[in-house]
This record gives C-alpha cells, structure tokens and sequence, in this order.
C-alpha cells in the first residue's frame, strides 16, 4: 500500500507498453473497464494452429492495469488456447513482482486477466466460471 | 493563519497521534468522512459506559437520561441550521436515506405523470438515482441544470426549466467534486415562484459553512452527521413542519406509532413518525457534540480557515507543471475541496504514492460519474480540507506530489 | 450457576461500575437493549482514533483497513448465523428496517392482489405494521396464527391458513413480551411444502442461543446488534442469495450503483447493492466484535445461563402474593424474558419504585399492542435476562417487589 | 425519578380516590387515554350559573395518574369555567407535591389535566390550544 508496488518492471512496461494496439481479424477478442476508476482495456488475439501468434492490447489507465497488461502479453505469446484458459492471477501477479498488492489495486492488477479469460471462454463457447465468494 | 483556534486543533483529534506509514498522517478526504474529536468520541464512550438504554419508553433513570441526551442532541442540531424547531429535525442513517425519505413519502405522494423534476448535472449519486428510480415509476420527467465548464450551474436558463410541470427540484448546496458553492437561496426563491418544492443535499456544505434553514427558505434539505465530526450512522433530514405532517411515515415499526391493532395502526408525531425502530442513539448524541465542537469554533470562522489553505493550495500548486485544478475560475468555492489532475498520472497511481508518503487523497469518480463525464475524464484526484487541516499538510501534498512526478516518469 | 464464565462477567461491563441512585445497577431490561462490554466499546473507539474514513473506495492504508474491518465483520455475523456466504449478509440500521426492506423489496415485487400474508398475535408492532401497509397498497389479505394463553401459537389449524393464496409468512422467532420459542423449523418446512416465502424476526432469538439460518432454512432473517451487546445503529438482513440478487434495491445512491449516467445506473453485486450510502461502519465493526465475545462464551452456555435464572426466579417470586407471570405454563421458553403482573399495581408504579432501587425493568406495551390485548391487560411489566445478570440481580429484584407491596398498600 | 414520587397525598388519592364514578347529564364531559400505558380517564362536571357544582372522574391507570385526577377533581369544585379554562398544570404538580416528576412519567400526571381541558374547550366552543414544542 505504497510506491513500493510500483517495482522497476511494472514501471518498464508502464512507460514503454509492449504489444500495444488492435488486431483486426484476431480470433480472440474482449474488453472490459472498470467504472470506478475508468480503466478500460481490450485485447486481440491470433492464432495459429490453437497457439498465440500476436496478440495486442490497448487502453487507458493507471500504471498498474497498463503495466499488468503489457507484462500479459509478453507471457502469453506462443501459448495454446488450452494454456490461456487455464493461466491463473498468481502468475501474472508473481511476474508483476508484487504480490502484496492490497485489496485497493488488486482490481487494477488482474483486469487483464479478467479480459483474457473473458475472450477465451468466449473463444471456447464455455460459460466464465464466476468468482467463489466468502 | 487566521485564528489561533487551529493552532494545536489536531490533539483534539487521537487519530493525528498515530504514525502512518511511519509518518505523520496528512488526512485530506474530508469530503468522504471526517476525523472525529475526542469530544465526540468520549460522548458515544459516556453513553455506552453510563446510560446506554432503549430510548423514549423507559421509565428508569438512565433510559431517561438516554433520551434526555438524544432529544437534546436534536434541538442541538436544529438551532446549528437555525430550524424553527426541533421536531422539524429527523434522524437519519445518512444524506442518502434521507432523500430516498422524501422520495418514498413526500414525493411518491405528490409527483404525477407528465411532472417533472429538476437536478444538476454535478449532484452526488444519492441526489440522482432515487429521483431516476421515482422517475421511471411514476413516468416523470428528469430535467437538469447544465454547468459551465468552471463548475458554476447555467442559470440563465432557469425560467425554461422551471416551467409548468416541474413540481420538485433537488440540488447539492455544494459541490463534492469541484467545491461550487450554488446560489440555493435565489434558485429556491426563484423555484418556489413556480410552486415547485425544494430539496437541499446540504452534505457538503452544513460541515464547512454557516447554513440557515429558515433564510435558505427549502423545504427539505438533508446532510450526513460523518461529514461533520460525527459518529458513523447518523444522518439529518430537515423539512418544514407542515410537509411533515402531512406525509406518510417512511419505515414502519417499533416507536413511530402511537396506537397499533392487529389490522390497523395510527402514527406517533412528528419527528417521530419517521424514526421506525430502535435509532442510531450514540450517533445521535455524538454528532449533537460535534455540533458544541463546531460551533465553539464557529462556522464563520471554519470557512474562512478553508478559503485561506484553498488559496495557499493554489498559489503552491501553481509551481507544479501540467497540475491542473478542475473548477478553478469558479469564484463562488468553499474552499473545501480541490480536484486536480497531474500530467497524465492516473489518479490511482497518484494516491497509492501519497499513501506511501502518509497522505490520504481521494482518487476516483467521487460519487458523481456525470459529473466526471462533463469535465471528460474518467477520474479525478482530490484533495478535501477541514479544521484540522493547515498549511504544512498542503507543504507535504506539495512534496508528495513532486515524489510522484519522480516515481511515474 | 452451571459455568464459571459468568462469576466476574460484570467486570465486562463498565456500566455496572457505576452506582445508579447510590446502588449497585441491576439491568433487567435487555430485551429493550444490551449493555455493552469493553471489547465492543473499545473496537468503536479504536475505529474512531486508528482508521477512521470511509469504506470501498479509498486507495490509502486506513481506509483499506477500515474495509477490512467491515467486510470481516459480515463474514463474522455470518458465520456466526451460519450463512452459507457472508455475502448474504446486508447490513441495516435495526431489525426493523430489515423487515421494511423485505416490505419493499420482495414482498412488493413479488405478491398480488388476493394473496395474503400469514402472521402471528405475537409480533412486535416491527413485523407487523409493514405488512398492515403493504397489505393495504396491494389489496392483500392478513391472516394471523394465534396463541393460546400460555403464550404458544396454535398450529393445528396451519393447514387452513396456508392455503393457496398465502403467499408469505413472517413470523417471530421468540415472543419480546413472553420469551415464547416458536418452532420455526417446523413451520417453516411447511409453508416452503406449500410455496410460502418465510421472514423470521430474530430479534429475540440470535442474542440469546444458538441460530443456524441454514438449518432453519428461512428465507429472510432480521436481527438487532443493539440486542446482541453491538452498538447502537446497526443491524442484519439475512436471505439466501438468489432472493437477494433477484430483488430491485430498497434505497439509492453512492456504493450500491456499479456504474451511473444522468439518467441511468447499474447496481453494485449483493450484499452492496442494498447498502446504499456511507454505511454505520463503526457500528458494523462493533457488532462483529460482540459476535466474538458471544462466541467466547458460547450460545449453548448462554441459553443455559438464562433458564437457569428463569427458573430461580420463578422459584423465588412464587413466594409473592398476586404475582403472575404470563405463559409460564409454556414450555418452550428462551428464560430471557419474565413478563408479569402483580396485584394491582400498575406496571409504570412498578418500574418506577424499582428504580428507586436502581433495578431497571420495562413497563408498557413492550411494541406488541395486540398480544397485550390478548393477555386482556393494557401493559405488563417485564424482566427480562443477558449474559451479565446473576441470581443476586434476581434476589434484588425480589426485594424490589416486596418494597412495591409496601409503598402502594 | 425513584419512589420519592410517591408523596402521600397520592398515596392517600390512590388509596382512596374523591369524587370516584360519573354524571349523566354532565355539561362538561370527556376522556382521553394513554395507549403507552393503557391509563384510560374520563371527567364529568355539572355546572350550576357557570360554576362547578358536581364533578366526577372514573378510569384506570397508574397511581399518579388516578390520584392526579382524584386531586384535580377536589381542586376544582366551585370553580367557574373561566378560571377552568385557565387552570394551569403548576397548579395541579404544586398540589401533586411532585415538581420533578420526570419526563417518563409527568404525562400520567397530567392526564387528567389534559381531559378536563378537551371538555372545557369544547365547552366553550373553543380550540384547544396545541402545546407549543421546541
Ligand atoms: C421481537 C422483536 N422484533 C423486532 C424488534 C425491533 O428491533 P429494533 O427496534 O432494534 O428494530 C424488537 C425489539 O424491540 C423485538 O423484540
Ligand atoms: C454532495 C453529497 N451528497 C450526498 C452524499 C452522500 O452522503 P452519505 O454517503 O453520507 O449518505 C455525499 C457524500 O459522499 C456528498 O458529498
């Protein structure tokens, strides 16, 4: 809960986003924003043969969900659908570097995943499973 | 600054002795909730502690010494907006429930098809969807004040506005966002001209600025006891006492009644009718001590404290590069609050690094999504002052946000 | 007594350190309100001084904690009920806004003309006059279960009253006036048998043993933390989820909206959706703090605790001359409540030479005009028990009683 | 606010109340009821030239209550109507013996007050003035 999440890579990804901008005819294809705090994001997907073969994303943002996304992408590059269905929050939050990110920000963090897992089980005709709560 | 009352003010508030983050705590969310004094406090410790009972039924001491306290807390709060008399004060859980009151009773009872309702397009949430929800109930219609880019309301167009089917309009006193002190008494006077009822959302105002109920003239205005210095769970409806006759009971229940049969029931008095069940009693008394607090200090005085840091904050900010205040023209502000915003930082990332410095910021739509639509984006960051605030946390906003400059580029 | 727990309780509770009218305090009156233990006191206080600000939606480090603590009381209550998610949990001012809720939501929603609504002649005036009103906007029809004069409902004629157009059936838990545990298990597996939806009052049941919603599998289930050693201002809704999600919002504003344009909005995931405006945080994280120290000592051990003063003060006041307490042939009796007559001497007579002796006991209605009409008395007056109370209270009542005969004959 | 209240003129009312029971052809009558506390009252008075020349209570309640009208009662006898209608609530607590009485109960000791003025104001063809609050 202060600058101490805001790591040398997160940063690297906030000012120099990788991966950015839209496919046209990609595959996959979602997007989602948060209302409270007006992130928005999307991103496109292609594939080859059921593996990741360029993907982009775009969208605005705090530094956390631009980075969070960026970082994404580079992981997700040259995976199969079947990874990318199955990618969990503590991966992308162990790449992120900062896995204390506190109930305020977290959001902000995981809306990439959220988008992915959305244009996937979209991909798939699968239904989303929801979040357990309690 | 002004007065020597803020000298030492922030030992009257425990929260101040604490270390954040191994820092002092600079608290500038008082737009959200307030720091309590330990005035306050200690009152809702001295209920609980010495008569803390069920209210207005009790015939041993402490339960009427309970309802001493609670009835007083009343006319205490009834005097501070100079109500006529303190059966026109309900309590409430917040400003919220005290609107959707008036739109459940007076409201639901009075508005028909085809009328409309007046808002602007800078009220807080719980000053809009009530009225859209009542709206699509009864097929009203939902006009509103448009705004300026400086945050002032476009009253030019009032007389189109307040033509003959708009029987209702409900207005913020101030602004939560941008800090616009509204000409309520003219718009009011001007709306009562038209026959058309009036509702305050005095929330942000009531807290900063000396408010009179009987020269604003509105026939309901309500406002939240947390802004205020008060507990948690307490709010304020003030209404003229013939609307509150008048009006059917909102909650149903325990002490809002005078005489119930299996299949029938009459109503208790007013301010009764409308307190159902057991209320918020500690939050009554305590906020009826942050009253005694406030006044002590004096509205007058509070106000002034404000517009003093506001323009400090200003001429301070004016050195920071692509820091931009939202409102910033508008010359009718309280003071109260600044929002800004700072190159393309996102809002979020700014206050998560000024809560790493130990200074509280909001960030965010604020409650008032239009709002942040008109001014194109999609949030903002704000800075929000009271009486404990003073120059040397507007020093530390201005480092902080230095430090955030250096950390986002 | 059966348990050691109990020996130095008083200890807990600052307000028995104090003399009231120059005598040791005996409380007798917690069915009206609890007192409070230090924990509770100190969990408000410590909000108040260490992270004092609002809920959901700040970034900096109180505010999260503040979160924090509000969202882990609602697991808390939940757990503490059984709830199969906390997030079944809304938080209300009482129990009596938690049935005006259920009023305004579901049972607007959902029941028609011609259908009618099942209740007893034991309900407090909370979970009755609601469905007086919303019987009356919807052309619904009333049906009572009735009691017997020991204070038991009726059941044999169950079959009758739920036919096919009752619709739903709230009902009490136990009696405020007779300690009457109603075997709401029973009853409510058959309304569900017969498509009834349940709302149980727990008013008077969750304080004072153990309640597990999913074993009652209840519908809709309100309760009090003012009667549970929580804070003033605060109280539970529980219902199973989907009803909850189902159901339009009761109140509106900030935090129970996702998303809002000036004419529309979304509302937030329940619980949220139902908690519309800055909430009673420091009343909710009270209450999730008594829920510990009943938890401490145990629901089981509290029931016991109670029918064991019940029965020595049964056993003590046979001794009185004209003394009756009504439903005592009732079996099925929480302990926690003694209502009762004696000679003559009109119930306001008799509280208020208790007090004179420092014994607090309740005189009146006690919210349930229509039982006291068939009782065929206009009051009663009550004693009733908590974790806190002894047989020493018991034998000072006593005296008290004795000291009535004296003073009026 | 403790049995100090219990004064023994009440007690001695309430043991044995004046002027117990009702008069038919009353010129002044009323009644009203407490529904808090069930004390139910009623007043009747006979005038002869405008003067109090019989006046009965009945009704069940509290000992302050019942002995308050038994009291007011004996106090009125002989009065005229006029000095009725200006018969103030000072009068009957000095009487009472009472003056701090306490919220919880000084409605019980003002019922009968309340009673005998609904009576007399109709009487009077008048309106009862309505208590100022605040
Ligand atoms: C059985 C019962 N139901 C409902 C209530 C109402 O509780 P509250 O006044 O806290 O809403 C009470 C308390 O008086 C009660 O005893
Ligand atoms: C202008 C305005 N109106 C209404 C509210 C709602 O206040 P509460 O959440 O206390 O009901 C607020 C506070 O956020 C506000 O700033």
């Amino acid at each position: 809960m202060s600058e101490d999440i805001y790591k040398e890579i997160i940063l690297d990804h906030y000012r120099n986003p990788r991966n950015k901008g839209s496919l046209s005819n990609a595959e996959i294809s979602a997007q989602d924003n948060n209302p409270v705090c007006g992130d928005r994001l999307s991103i496109d997907i292609k594939l080859e043969d059921n593996v990741v073969s360029d993907i982009k994303f775009d969208g605005e943002g705090c530094a956390i969900s631009q980075s969070s996304a960026s970082i994404l992408t580079e992981m997700l590059m040259g995976k199969t659908v079947d990874e990318l269905s199955k990618f969990t929050k503590d991966e992308l939050l162990e790449e992120l570097g900062t896995p204390s990110l506190g109930p305020a920000r977290i959001k902000c963090a995981l809306l990439s995943l959220k988008v992915l897992k959305m244009g996937t089980y979209q991909y798939l005709g699968a239904e989303l499973p929801s979040d357990s709560d309690n | 600054m002004s007065s020597d009352i803020f000298q030492d003010i922030k030992n009257d508030f425990p929260i101040f002795s604490n270390q954040i983050n191994g820092k002092d705590f600079v608290y500038l969310d008082s737009a959200a909730t307030t720091q309590k004094p330990n005035d306050v406090i200690d009152s809702v410790v001295h209920y609980y502690k010495n008569c803390n009972s069920n209210i207005h039924r009790g015939i041993y001491s402490i339960s009427i010494e309970a309802t001493e306290l609670y009835e007083d807390a009343r006319s205490n709060i009834g005097k501070f907006i100079n109500a006529k008399s303190s059966h026109e004060i309900v309590f409430t859980r917040n400003a919220t429930e005290a609107v959707n009151l008036v739109a459940n009773t007076w409201a639901s009872q009075n508005l028909k098809e085809g009328d409309s309702i007046i808002l602007t397009e800078m009220e807080h949430h719980s000053n809009l969807v009530p009225w859209q929800i009542l709206a699509k109930k009864l097929n009203l219609k939902l006009n509103f004040i448009e705004i300026q880019p400086d945050g002032e309301l476009i009253l030019d167009k009032l007389d189109n506005l307040f033509q003959e089917n708009a029987k209702f309009l409900s207005l913020t006193h101030v602004s939560n966002v941008l800090g616009t002190i509204n000409p309520i008494k003219d718009i009011i006077s001007k709306a009562h001209e038209h026959g058309i009822t009036t509702l305050v959302d005095a929330a942000q105002s009531v807290p900063h600025m000396p408010v009179d109920v009987q020269d604003l003239d509105s026939d309901f205005f309500v406002f939240s006891g947390h802004k205020m210095l008060g507990p948690s769970g307490i709010g304020v409806l003030h209404a003229k006492k013939t609307l509150l006759e008048n009006m059917e009971p909102f909650l149903y229940g325990g002490d809002m009644i005078s005489n119930v049969s299996l299949r029938e029931a009459q109503w208790n008095d007013v301010p009764w009718k409308f307190e159902a069940g057991t209320p918020n009693i500690a939050g009554a008394i305590g906020l009826g001590k942050a009253v005694d607090y406030l006044n002590q200090i004096g509205m007058d005085v509070i106000h002034k404290h404000e517009q003093e840091l506001y323009n400090y904050a200003i001429d301070r900010f004016s050195e920071l590069k692509d820091f931009k205040i939202f409102g910033l023209e508008n010359k009718h502000s309280t003071g109260g609050v600044i929002s800004f915003s700072y190159s393309d930082f996102h809002p979020h990332d700014i206050a998560t690094i000024l809560d790493g410095e130990s200074i509280a910021v909001r960030a965010g739509h604020h409650c008032a999504q239009p709002l942040m639509e008109k001014l194109g984006v999609p949030a903002t960051t704000r800075a929000s002052f009271y009486v404990y605030n003073d120059t040397s946390d507007i020093d530390k906003l201005f480092n902080g946000l230095q430090k955030v400059r250096s950390v986002l580029t």
